[in-house]
């Protein structure tokens, strides 16, 4: 049954990505991609990544799905192609030749891994007991690839700088997005009854991650989503990017958490090293403003620069 | 008590199958958008709805049973919601 | 039952597979919103139904996000296409 | 057990390449870019589930890193629809 169930999975993913790649216009194959990372997602379950999945549902197809099609909706019949950009016969025969042998090649090398792999899960399971922790993805995220996190975070916050360094000249310092008139209708009504509830899930998320699956990023996109679906609604009003308070929500996360690390260096011997014993309390202590910049910097990088004049 | 719980998770799980069967029948085989729609909506909604009532009993807790039906509340709600944008969309309304 | 539940997931996964077909045929813009709500639906209850067959009920927070997040997507999908995109 | 999935990795890598390749439209690069990424991750999660022991489903490090992978393929993501919107997406919405 359960081969069945993979087998089915697998080739119904494979369907959908293959469309997406083939489809005719750009706004139908951001459907199939939406659809693939749906079907990615069941995958990461059977694989026995539930973190994954909720990332790959929430950030994946989530929030990614709704940047990629409000995008495609943009730029419907504006992009203009370069004709030297187009693949001619013989480099699409060379192409897919290509192609064809990476995929193959990478196939074999997979299906000759050893089995079991050699891998790190008993290293981070006897590691799991001293950080308090329950959800080792969590404590692998927090403690001996906490650089990677650190790291993370700044990238979403230079993604944010990047997208803004995009906003016309007159734009600079005013509000990201479009003004969007008070919506009417079913819209409004999902707009006021929605994020109350995607509140409490979104932080239910982040508490969640210590123990289960869930965690910040996760959280923060569900957070973010609810905050664009306002926004959306006409309900509320993106502050302008000169702002002082919104700065100070981007930056808090990662100057918490590079403040700790920095902290870590005088006390535990080593970069982001946290104090033994105390290690569950000082990581919902990064990861409490990390959630609030995470939250800001997506909602932020799905509105796009700023658009009006301070 | 056991059994019988299984009884009634495999008898509301089946029928909460054949709803989304039937919604995706409709999908597929109506010949217009609304109609479409209507099939879908309905069906989808009752299907997922037998489901969850169905694990209840399964569901480790009062708090996993909370979430299965907040679940299916979301669903419903997005339903409802998306139902009549789609709707006014289909008809060459202004979407919204 | 815990085999019956997962044949019940691997149906509700060939449900929306089925479905599929929608969102690729089209073919007007609102088939394929349609057939993402179904796969927003289909693709909940198949989650739920691995969640119980194989007694991860941590799978349900993934639901959860899952349930919030299509709300959300298929809202903002019908904005996109139906051109009232910024 | 974990085969349809290391196929299925493969293939979306193959896939992914070919669209980035091939494809003249940038939207449909960034796509197809994105669903590379899907394949690589794939990847991970394979080795994660062959790795599993101790008790643990999934070798927990390469699900961390793809959760990492994740968030910063997003983050790029966004960066490069700016650009393009910047580019190709006519004026700046003035309502």
């Amino acid at each position: 049954m359960t081969l069945a169930l993979d087998l089915l999975l697998a080739g119904a993913i494979l369907v959908v990505a293959a469309w997406t790649v083939a489809a005719r216009d750009g706004f139908a194959a951001c459907f199939g991609f939406v659809a693939t990372g749906l079907l990615l997602a069941l995958a990461w379950v059977r694989l026995g990544s539930v973190d994954v999945a909720l990332t790959e549902a929430a950030i994946g197809a989530g929030i990614g799905g709704v940047l990629l099609l409000n995008a495609a909706a943009r730029l419907r019949g504006q992009e203009t192609v370069d004709p030297g950009d187009v693949a001619r016969p013989w480099q699409a025969r060379g192409i897919a030749a290509l192609c064809t042998a990476v995929a193959v090649a990478l196939a074999a090398v997979l299906l000759a891994l050893p089995v079991p792999a050699p891998g790190l899960a008993p290293a981070a399971a006897a590691a799991l007991p001293p950080t308090g922790l329950g959800n080792p993805v969590t404590a692998t995220l927090m403690t001996w690839r906490a650089l990677d996190t650190l790291l993370e975070a700044v990238v979403v916050l230079l993604a944010v700088i990047g997208v803004w360094s995009l906003a016309p000249d007159a734009a600079w310092g005013g509000r990201p997005g479009p003004q969007v008139p008070p919506a009417e209708g079913p819209l409004a009504l999902l707009a006021r009854v929605l994020p109350p509830i995607g509140l409490v899930i979104g932080l239910h998320i982040v508490w969640a991650g210590a123990d289960g699956p869930g965690g910040k990023f996760q959280g923060g996109a569900i957070l973010a989503a609810m905050w664009v679906l306002a926004w959306m609604a006409g309900l509320v009003r993106p502050p302008p990017v000169g702002s002082r308070r919104l700065v100070l929500a981007l930056v808090a996360g990662p100057a918490v958490f590079l403040m700790v690390g920095l902290a870590g260096l005088a006390l535990a011997g080593s970069f982001l090293a946290l104090p033994a014993g105390f290690s569950k309390p000082v990581i919902l202590a990064i990861e409490a403003p990390l959630t609030l910049s995470i939250a800001t910097g997506l909602a932020l990088l799905l509105l796009g620069p700023p658009a009006r004049a301070a | 008590m056991s059994v019988l719980a299984d009884g009634f998770t495999l008898l509301c799980v089946g029928a909460g199958l054949v709803f989304l069967l039937a919604g995706t029948v409709g999908l597929l085989r109506f010949p217009d958008a609304a109609s479409r729609l209507h099939a879908l909506t309905k069906a989808d909604g009752l299907g997922l709805g037998l489901i969850v009532l169905g694990l209840l009993p399964q569901a480790a807790g009062l708090l996993g049973a909370l979430k299965l039906m907040a679940i299916w509340g979301l669903v419903l709600l997005a339903g409802a919601t998306v139902g009549p944008m789609i709707a006014r969309h289909a008809t060459g309304g202004s979407g919204r | 039952m815990a085999e019956a539940l997962l044949a019940a997931a691997f149906l509700a996964l060939a449900t929306v597979a089925a479905g599929l077909v929608r969102v690729l045929r089209g073919p007007a813009p609102a088939d394929r919103m349609m057939a993402a709500q179904l796969l927003g639906t289909g693709g909940i209850a198949a989650l739920l139904l691995l969640a119980a067959g194989s007694g991860g009920w941590a799978i349900l927070d993934a639901a959860l996000a899952l349930a919030v997040l299509a709300a959300f997507a298929s809202v903002a999908f019908v904005q996109a296409a139906s051109g009232r995109s910024r | 057990m974990t085969a349809p999935y290391a196929l299925l990795a493969a293939a979306l890598v193959g896939l992914g390449l070919h669209g980035v390749l091939a494809h003249a439209e940038p939207l449909r690069r960034l796509l197809a870019f994105n669903l590379l990424g899907s394949g690589v991750f794939l990847v991970f999660g394979v080795v994660a589930r062959r790795g599993a022991a101790a008790g643990l489903e999934a070798d927990p490090v390469p699900q961390a890193i793809v959760i990492t992978g994740l968030v910063v393929a997003f983050a790029a993501t966004t960066l490069a629809v700016a650009l393009l919107l910047r580019l190709h997406g006519g004026d700046p919405p003035q309502d």
